[in-house]
């Protein structure tokens, strides 16, 4: 792990607030995930990354952005680790690090259709509003 | 200028010569119209006997002696002075058979250090005419509002209504409840202080307690500290002192015994009356009985000796001493 | 004034780690009474405690302050030690260096200095210690044991056994418990009822033994060895003297609307029921939120069928007041409602039930008669999913935060049994761990795999819905690393247990305290596990913690150890740290009568001598068998004539201000 | 008979400043509504001439309610004594009544008899007395009964009068000199005819005043010097005392407020790395007044009342030529919580003119 | 003196009156767990916390305690059954008046740690240290002479 990534992890962690140490690797966020299939992580996964500060990576993957943000991940884990909002904020680093949203607030209606998850909605205007 | 109503005279007399009584538990005259000391009379002094406007104190605490004596005594209570009878029987501090409560009627009581507060100085005499006073001194005549000169437990009075008596002088001034007489509340001292920040509630009570001399006349007028012996008198007790030597002491001696009286103390408003510094002790106990009110319901002390008392029960949902914190933060 | 001793312990080095012993010792030789101070490396071994007894002997010691572990752990041990050398045992302070020192604070400096102000509060305490003497008090060679389950039983039956009255109080019409409720037992396989029921009969045929069943504990009092307890009898409109326990009544009753609580309500029962054929007392009783004749009047078939005349409509509660020396708590467990689960569909699906219901619909006397059927359908399951852990380990608020311990095991036998019975059956087992440290635990676990080809799934289900009457699975499977679905017949939930809800009340009674989740709280985890830390009140079975049968009855046995150790004493020597009055200081003015929880204050007329003044006076009188010394009425009492032994208020203050100085 | 000095009554905070500048100042000030003490002045300080009595007297100035005495440090097994004597500076006490400024010299024959109170002694040199004589005399006034003039106040350092316009300003002792001397260019010097004659109206309309006081025939005849020692079996076996002591609560307002009481108590305070030992102010009313190691002499409050009016009326008087420790500033008539006092007691021994 | 004060890191003293039976025992607990708390914190053990006398915690500050906290069962777990519901009366009763006369709420503190709460215990110490050196040391209710 670079330094940088080690930052980065802390960055992940500080921002999201959530102790990944409190995993107890049940999967039960995997078992509940309805787009497990479209990842290549899984919520399960990204605790045990974000853990190990493969933060990297994570920023990488197409996982990140496939995630609905319905955080059924969130409500159904037992030890309350929210695996939605490590992803939430591993986002946010990707943006951080692109220096600008690429994308405004105001824009954020066009682009929702009508199966697009009022979370997501929520999601996008506290993102981008920042 | 007479200085006993008729009726109340002639019922001692009666009380005394019919046998149910052999003494009374009243005041005598002093130098001025003002200066009038508890006394007990027989039927041979009974003439020196007085009870009018002067006469303040709270004469409760005197019967747990005189009702260990023998025979039996009539005592002129006033109705704040039942509160602390009540208390005091409820404390088993009293034997109740042994005295013959005379309920008198008070129409509040004149503190003749407020008169020369208002510049009325050289008192010698005083007549009453309504809400009138008429003060005679030796630089002349002076008058003023009786209110402006009543003593301030008279100011926040609980009420008309005799809580305990065998007989009423004057059964029909005798009101059916208790109803206070001023119209403002008797807690408002107290909420003002609770208002303040806690740097200004600080200053305000060092400015008072500051001023205290540790001359005990606090306790030993209240007729809740009716201990044998005070723990500030017992050297076993560890925080006996005979002087407020610093800060700390005069804190002490106010918070314990308050603390003490607690649930106990009828607010009969003889701590202040008594302080020679005129610090307004009264603040600190009606503190807690507004405390107690506020937090375990209204409780008076004083009003029915078969209730429980807050500081001896509990729910099981009571407040947690968080909400201390949490109530009025400033 | 004292001649204290002071000993420092180093406990090898869980002291002497963070803690300077040695600059203990000499920090506290100048304080007011010390003449003697060592240190050593275990105190509390036999070495130890003969360098005690050596050192009061020859420095004529009155008091010793050992600075060592928490006095909850040896403060009796050293008051043996100073008793043995012929000090009173109440001249002992324990300064706690070691858990409220030395195990949380990592600088030596910092731990020492801190080890120096307890030592010194110790020593100012006992500098106003007295000698006190403990009185004596009679014990009533007779326990109660709260629970008729298999604790209960067993606790009953070893105490009973060593020739002591033991009743039992069972709230539900049967003794037996859970135990009763289970088909077969791990890791043996045996029947449940085949090895309980002998227990229950034994149980009830015990001279020594009374069952109070249908009864509950509605009110304790008094303290160790001398317990009040009033038993509430509820009416079960049956006499259990006539009645024969034929079950024509049972049959003959048309109310069959009432859930049977028996078979976890996979099925209903009459009115007048027996819970189960084996059921100890085997008499029926009548429901009378169900019974027709109690709630209209009309009906009464069961009364015109009993041939034995034994239905009796009139019974009334009845309050039995009774003596106790000891008390024991067996009041078991139940399964945690799982309607916070909404993601696995129990509440609304038929087909997900909990494995205590399976362990009914697999039971010979269940209401399927053994044959594994769906509830939904009655056809029988081809797919089985069992779910582990559900609301054990959970964090989240919905569940309990810890592992129930006993479900891995059930799922395995369950997995095995239905696969042995039914071949065809797939059964697939979703688990996080499996845990199994037990005697023959992890091969039965590993039988269910390797011999049985049960299907292990190492991760957790996300959701269960139902689809065209299978249950469709979504679950995760951490090894392969993907997501699984699977259409399941049958969906089976292990979930946790927590202790029955009537423990609180019954803590409250005892004045036993429970934890955050509601188990009793033994005196000490490790050294006192079956006793309560309110004496003479001990803990039997779940109610303590979760555990497995073999682990209850351990439990069962070693509670009736520790009752009749304290039944074989004739009297019990008492607390000496009780509260005391000073009768010049006393005003008499009943205030501490009213906090004391133990009622042990009287007021009497007595004459005293107040220097040199005789009067009678109305003073309090403290009784000292039945006063506990919790001191509450020291703080009541303004004038300070009321003190306690022991915690007296100067000795407080001398603690004051020695840590504060 | 030295010079009179005035001062414009605007300017008296130029004349408070002036000796603050040199020395400590203590004065009535304001320490509450209607109320006054002695404090330290500051040009915050609320002073307030025109009262009469302070709350607690001017003795407090010498005789502090409670003063450390010495102190003992312990370590280990070893105590080693520190004297911690709260320092005394020069200081100037201004507007002392005449009662009190006669009771000084009634606590002088105490502490300053061998053996000498040497805390007393140096405030007692370090102070500079200046009075100030009365205008308008309470109902509760009977210095007159003792003999003191409340309009020409003895015993201090430097006497004043204040009328509605001036400050009159003139010294009586050495010290007071030392003091006028100081102020020379603030005070200025009054004129001999019209001055004076201001002066002397001022004393006249006073005296007038104090002999129509209810109190002024208030006589001492039963206590006089010459019968006492017979009759002090008399008076202390006298029948009265059993009514007059019914109503005392046994505090110690009377003894604390009084300008003569000189009990004090002497006790220990553990600080926890030490003791300190201190005097405070005792008083006979309380129930451990004087108790010792048998136990308490008085153990009735009937005695203990009884010892505080024979002290000031007969064992006083019969050791000091005849002189009664009582200066007749009606303090405990005014403060008393049951308006039990000295006059009464005075007047149950038939203390009233004929 | 107070300039050699800012110097030296303020280090507050705590006294925590503790009842044997619950929190004497979280105490314990959270010493056998390792739980740590400073070593400000000191505890006297007393039977219940209804012993707790309200002279003893001015006597705390009294003699240079800085913050003062009496923990005990958890209401309805008292070991003497009611213990604890007398002493959340005094205790309520007796901060409220401190606050009322100007001296720091924060000071005082009571928490309910049952014998199975080392956690809470260690926490609890932990936090309370942390507030009571906010605000510094004790000087509205301290005795000069205790302090020399």
């Amino acid at each position: 792990m670079t330094v940088n990534e080690k930052e980065l992890a802390e960055r992940v962690i500080e921002i999201s607030g959530v102790n990944t140490r409190k995993c107890m690797k049940c999967g039960k966020c995997s078992g509940t995930c309805p787009s497990y299939d479209e990842m290549e992580y899984h919520p399960h996964q990204f605790v045990s990354m974000v853990e190990k500060g493969q933060i990297k990576k994570l920023m990488e993957s197409k996982s990140l952005w496939t995630c609905l943000s319905c955080f059924a991940c969130i409500e159904r884990c037992p030890r309350s680790v929210e695996p939605a909002k490590l992803i939430e904020a591993v986002r946010l680093c990707v943006i951080r690090q692109q220096g600008a949203n690429h994308m405004k607030a105001c824009s954020v209606p066009d682009s929702i259709d009508e199966n697009m998850p009022q979370q997501a909605i929520v999601s996008a205007f506290r993102k981008y509003s920042k | 200028m007479q200085r006993i109503n008729d009726d109340v005279l002639n019922k001692c007399r009666d009380l005394i010569e019919n046998g149910t009584c052999d003494r009374v538990l009243a005041w005598e005259e002093g130098e001025f119209c003002y200066d009038v000391t508890p006394a007990v009379f027989t039927g041979d002094t009974l003439g020196k006997m007085i009870y009018d406007d002067f006469c303040a104190a709270n004469q409760s605490k005197y019967l747990i002696d005189e009702s260990h004596k023998e025979g039996r005594i009539a005592a002129l209570l006033k109705p704040c002075d039942t509160y602390s009878f009540n208390q005091l029987l409820k404390e088993n501090r009293i034997k109740r058979e042994n005295v013959y409560v005379l309920g008198v009627p008070c129409d509040g009581k004149i503190d003749a250090e407020k008169a020369r507060g208002l510049g009325i100085k050289g008192i010698l005499g005083a007549e009453i005419d309504g809400d009138t006073v008429a003060f005679e001194t030796i630089y002349g005549k002076k008058t003023c509002s009786k209110k402006d000169v009543l003593h301030e437990k008279c100011l926040s009075c609980k009420g008309k209504k005799h809580m305990i008596f065998d007989e009423l002088t004057d059964p029909e001034k005798e009101p059916e409840t208790a109803v206070p007489e001023n119209g403002t509340s008797r807690f408002d001292g107290v909420s003002k202080l609770e208002n303040m920040t806690a740097e200004e509630r600080f200053r305000f009570w060092r400015g008072e307690l500051s001023r205290c001399i540790r001359c005990n006349a606090c306790r030993n007028v209240c007729p809740a500290c009716s201990c044998r012996q005070c723990v500030f008198d017992n050297p076993a007790s560890g925080v006996s002192s005979k002087a407020n030597t610093n800060d700390f002491e005069e804190n002490l001696y106010h918070i314990i015994r308050a603390f003490h009286v607690a649930g106990r103390c009828t607010d009969c408003g003889e701590c202040t009356r008594v302080c020679p510094e005129n610090i307004p002790l009264h603040l600190l106990n009606r503190k807690f009985i507004k405390d107690i009110n506020e937090l375990y319901g209204e409780y008076q002390a004083g009003y029915d000796t078969a209730l429980d008392a807050p500081l001896t029960s509990y729910t099981k949902q009571d407040a947690e001493p968080g909400i201390v914190h949490e109530r009025g933060v400033r | 004034m004292q001649r204290i001793g002071v000993f420092v312990c180093w406990c090898g080095s869980n002291i002497a780690g963070t803690v300077d012993v040695e600059k203990v010792a000499s920090s506290v030789a100048g304080e007011p009474g010390v003449v003697f101070t060592t240190n050593y490396q275990y105190m509390c071994s036999e070495g130890g405690q003969g360098m005690i007894r050596r050192a009061i002997k020859e420095h004529g010691l009155t008091g010793i302050v050992v600075c060592s572990c928490s006095p909850r752990m040896h403060e009796a041990t050293f008051r043996k030690t100073a008793q043995a050398a012929g000090l009173n045992p109440y001249m002992v302070e324990i300064a706690n260096i070691r858990e409220q020192c030395s195990w949380i604070h990592k600088d030596k400096d910092e731990g020492t200095e801190k080890a120096v102000i307890l030592a010194k509060a110790a020593i100012a305490k006992l500098n106003l210690n007295k000698p006190l003497t403990a009185g004596e008090s009679n014990v009533t060679k007779r326990a109660l044991v709260i629970g008729g389950g298999i604790a209960g039983i067993q606790t009953a039956l070893d105490i009973a056994d060593a020739g002591y009255e033991v009743d039992i109080v069972e709230k539900s019409p049967t003794i037996g418990g859970r135990m009763a409720q289970l088909d077969k037992t791990f890791p043996t396989l045996d029947c449940a009822a085949c090895i309980l029921t002998p227990k229950m009969v034994d149980a009830a045929a015990s001279d020594k033994i009374n069952l109070y069943t249908y009864s509950e504990v509605e009110a304790v009092s008094g303290f160790v060895g001398n317990f009040k307890v009033k038993i509430k009898k509820k009416p079960r409109y049956v006499n259990s003297e006539l009645c024969s326990g034929c079950g024509v009544c049972t049959e003959k009753c048309p109310s069959r609307k009432a859930p049977n609580e028996f078979n976890m309500g996979l099925n209903n029962r009459g009115a007048i029921y027996i819970p189960f054929a084996q059921a100890i007392p085997n008499v029926p009783v009548i429901d009378p939120e169900q019974c027709i004749k109690l709630k209209t009047g009309k009906c009464g078939l069961c009364e015109k069928n009993c041939t034995a005349k034994a239905i009796d409509f009139t019974q009334k509660e009845e309050i039995i007041e009774r003596e106790y020396g000891a008390i024991v708590a067996a009041t078991g467990y139940r399964p945690i409602s799982l309607e916070n689960f909404d993601e696995f569909g129990y509440a609304h699906n038929k087909d997900v039930i909990t494995s205590l219901e399976l362990e009914r619909l697999m039971n010979a006397a269940g209401p399927t008669k053994g044959v594994l059927l769906r509830p939904s359908d009655g056809e029988h399951p081809h797919e089985i999913v069992f779910i582990q852990c559900v609301g054990s380990r959970d964090t989240s608020g919905c569940g309990k935060p810890y592992c129930s311990k006993i479900c891995c095991m059930y799922t395995a036998k369950h997995a095995m049994m239905i696969r042995d019975k039914y071949p065809d059956t797939k059964v697939h087992v979703f688990y996080i761990d499996v845990r199994t440290p037990g005697k023959n635990f992890d091969e039965f676990y590993r039988r269910a795999v390797e011999e049985y080809g049960v299907d292990y799934i190492k991760g957790m289900v996300g959701k269960v819905a139902e689809k065209d009457g299978k249950l469709l699975v979504q679950g995760s499977d951490l090894i392969s690393n993907e997501q699984v679905h699977i259409e399941a017949d049958l969906v089976v939930l292990a979930a946790a247990i927590e202790p029955d809800p009537s423990v609180r009340n019954i803590a409250t009674m005892l004045t036993a305290s429970i934890d955050t989740n509601n188990f009793l709280t033994e005196a000490h985890p490790k050294l006192r596990p079956v006793e309560s830390p309110t004496a003479g009140v001990f803990l039997s079975g779940v109610c303590q913690g979760p555990k497995d049968i073999p682990e209850t009855v351990a439990q069962a046995s070693a509670a009736a150890a520790k009752v009749i150790g304290l039944l074989s004493k004739d009297k019990l020597t008492g607390n000496p740290c009780v509260a005391h009055s000073d009768e010049l200081l006393c005003n008499g003015c009943s205030q501490c009568a009213c906090v004391c929880p133990y009622g042990a204050i009287d007021y009497i007329d007595k004459e005293v001598n107040d220097h040199g003044k005789r009067e009678v006076r109305r003073i309090a009188s403290v009784n000292e068998a039945v006063c506990q010394g919790c001191g509450a009425c020291t703080v009541t009492c303004p004038s300070g004539a009321m003190d306690l032994k022991g915690f007296t208020t100067r000795q407080i203050m001398a603690e004051v201000d020695a840590i504060c100085r | 008979m030295s010079k009179m000095y005035k001062i414009s009554k605007e300017r008296l905070d130029e004349l408070y400043a002036a000796v603050s500048a040199v020395k400590s100042l203590y004065l009535p000030v304001r320490s509450g509504e209607n109320q006054s003490e002695f404090k330290k002045w500051s040009d915050q300080s609320d002073v307030c001439l025109d009262s009469l009595n302070t709350v607690k007297s001017a003795k407090e100035l010498f005789f502090p309610q409670s003063e450390n005495l010495i102190s003992f440090k312990v370590s280990g097994k070893d105590i080693e004594l520190v004297e911690d004597r709260d320092p005394s500076e020069p200081f100037v006490l201004f507007g002392v009544r005449a009662c009190d400024a006669k009771s000084f010299s009634i606590l002088d024959s105490v502490f300053l008899s061998d053996p000498v109170d040497t805390f007393y002694k140096s405030r007692r040199e370090n102070g500079t007395v200046v009075t100030l004589a009365c205008r308008a005399p309470e109902e509760t006034c009977f210095c007159g009964t003792f003999g003191i003039d409340a309009s020409d106040p003895a015993g201090g350092d430097v006497k004043t009068w204040l009328t509605d316009t001036e400050l009159y300003w003139e010294a009586v002792s050495e010290k007071g000199e030392e003091l006028t001397k100081l102020l020379t260019g603030i005070l200025s010097e009054a004129d001999a005819d019209a001055d004076t004659k201001a002066v002397d109206d001022l004393k006249k309309n006073t005296k007038e005043i104090l002999a129509r006081l209810p109190l002024a025939d208030l006589k001492l005849d039963y206590f006089s010097g010459d019968r006492l020692n017979e009759k002090l079996n008399d008076v202390f076996y006298a029948p009265q005392w059993q009514e007059l002591y019914k109503s005392c609560l046994g505090c110690g307002t009377c003894t604390f407020v009084c300008p003569t009481c000189q009990c004090y108590d002497i006790r220990d305070f553990d600080t926890g790395h030490g003791i300190k030992r201190f005097r405070c102010w005792d008083s006979c009313m309380y129930s451990d007044f004087t108790k010792m190691a048998h136990g308490n002499p008085r153990t009735s409050q009937l005695e203990r009342f009884r010892q505080r009016f024979m002290h000031k009326l007969v064992y006083y008087p019969a050791n000091n030529g005849g002189e009664y420790s009582c200066v007749g500033c009606g303090r405990c008539l005014a403060k008393c919580p049951v308006s039990m006092n000295i006059v009464k007691v005075i007047k149950a021994f038939g203390g009233e003119k004929a | 003196m107070q300039v050699n004060d800012t110097n030296k890191e303020f280090r507050p003293l705590i006294v925590a009156f503790c009842c044997n039976w619950c929190s004497y025992a979280g105490a314990d607990l959270a010493g056998s767990s390792r739980l740590s708390y400073p070593a400000d914190v000191k505890i006297i053990r007393v039977p219940c916390s209804c012993r707790v006398n309200p002279m003893f915690i001015l006597r705390a500050f009294q003699r240079g305690a800085d913050g003062v906290i009496i923990a005990g069962c958890h209401p309805g777990d008292c070991h003497y059954t009611s213990g604890n519901y007398f002493a959340r009366r005094r205790m309520t009763l007796l901060f409220s008046m401190l606050d009322y006369l100007g001296i720091e709420r924060e000071r005082t503190r009571v928490e309910w740690i049952s014998a199975a709460e080392g956690a809470k215990f260690s926490a609890t110490m932990n936090e309370f240290a942390e507030t009571i050196s906010r605000l510094g040391e004790n000087r509205r209710l301290e005795d000069l002479r205790c302090k020399e």
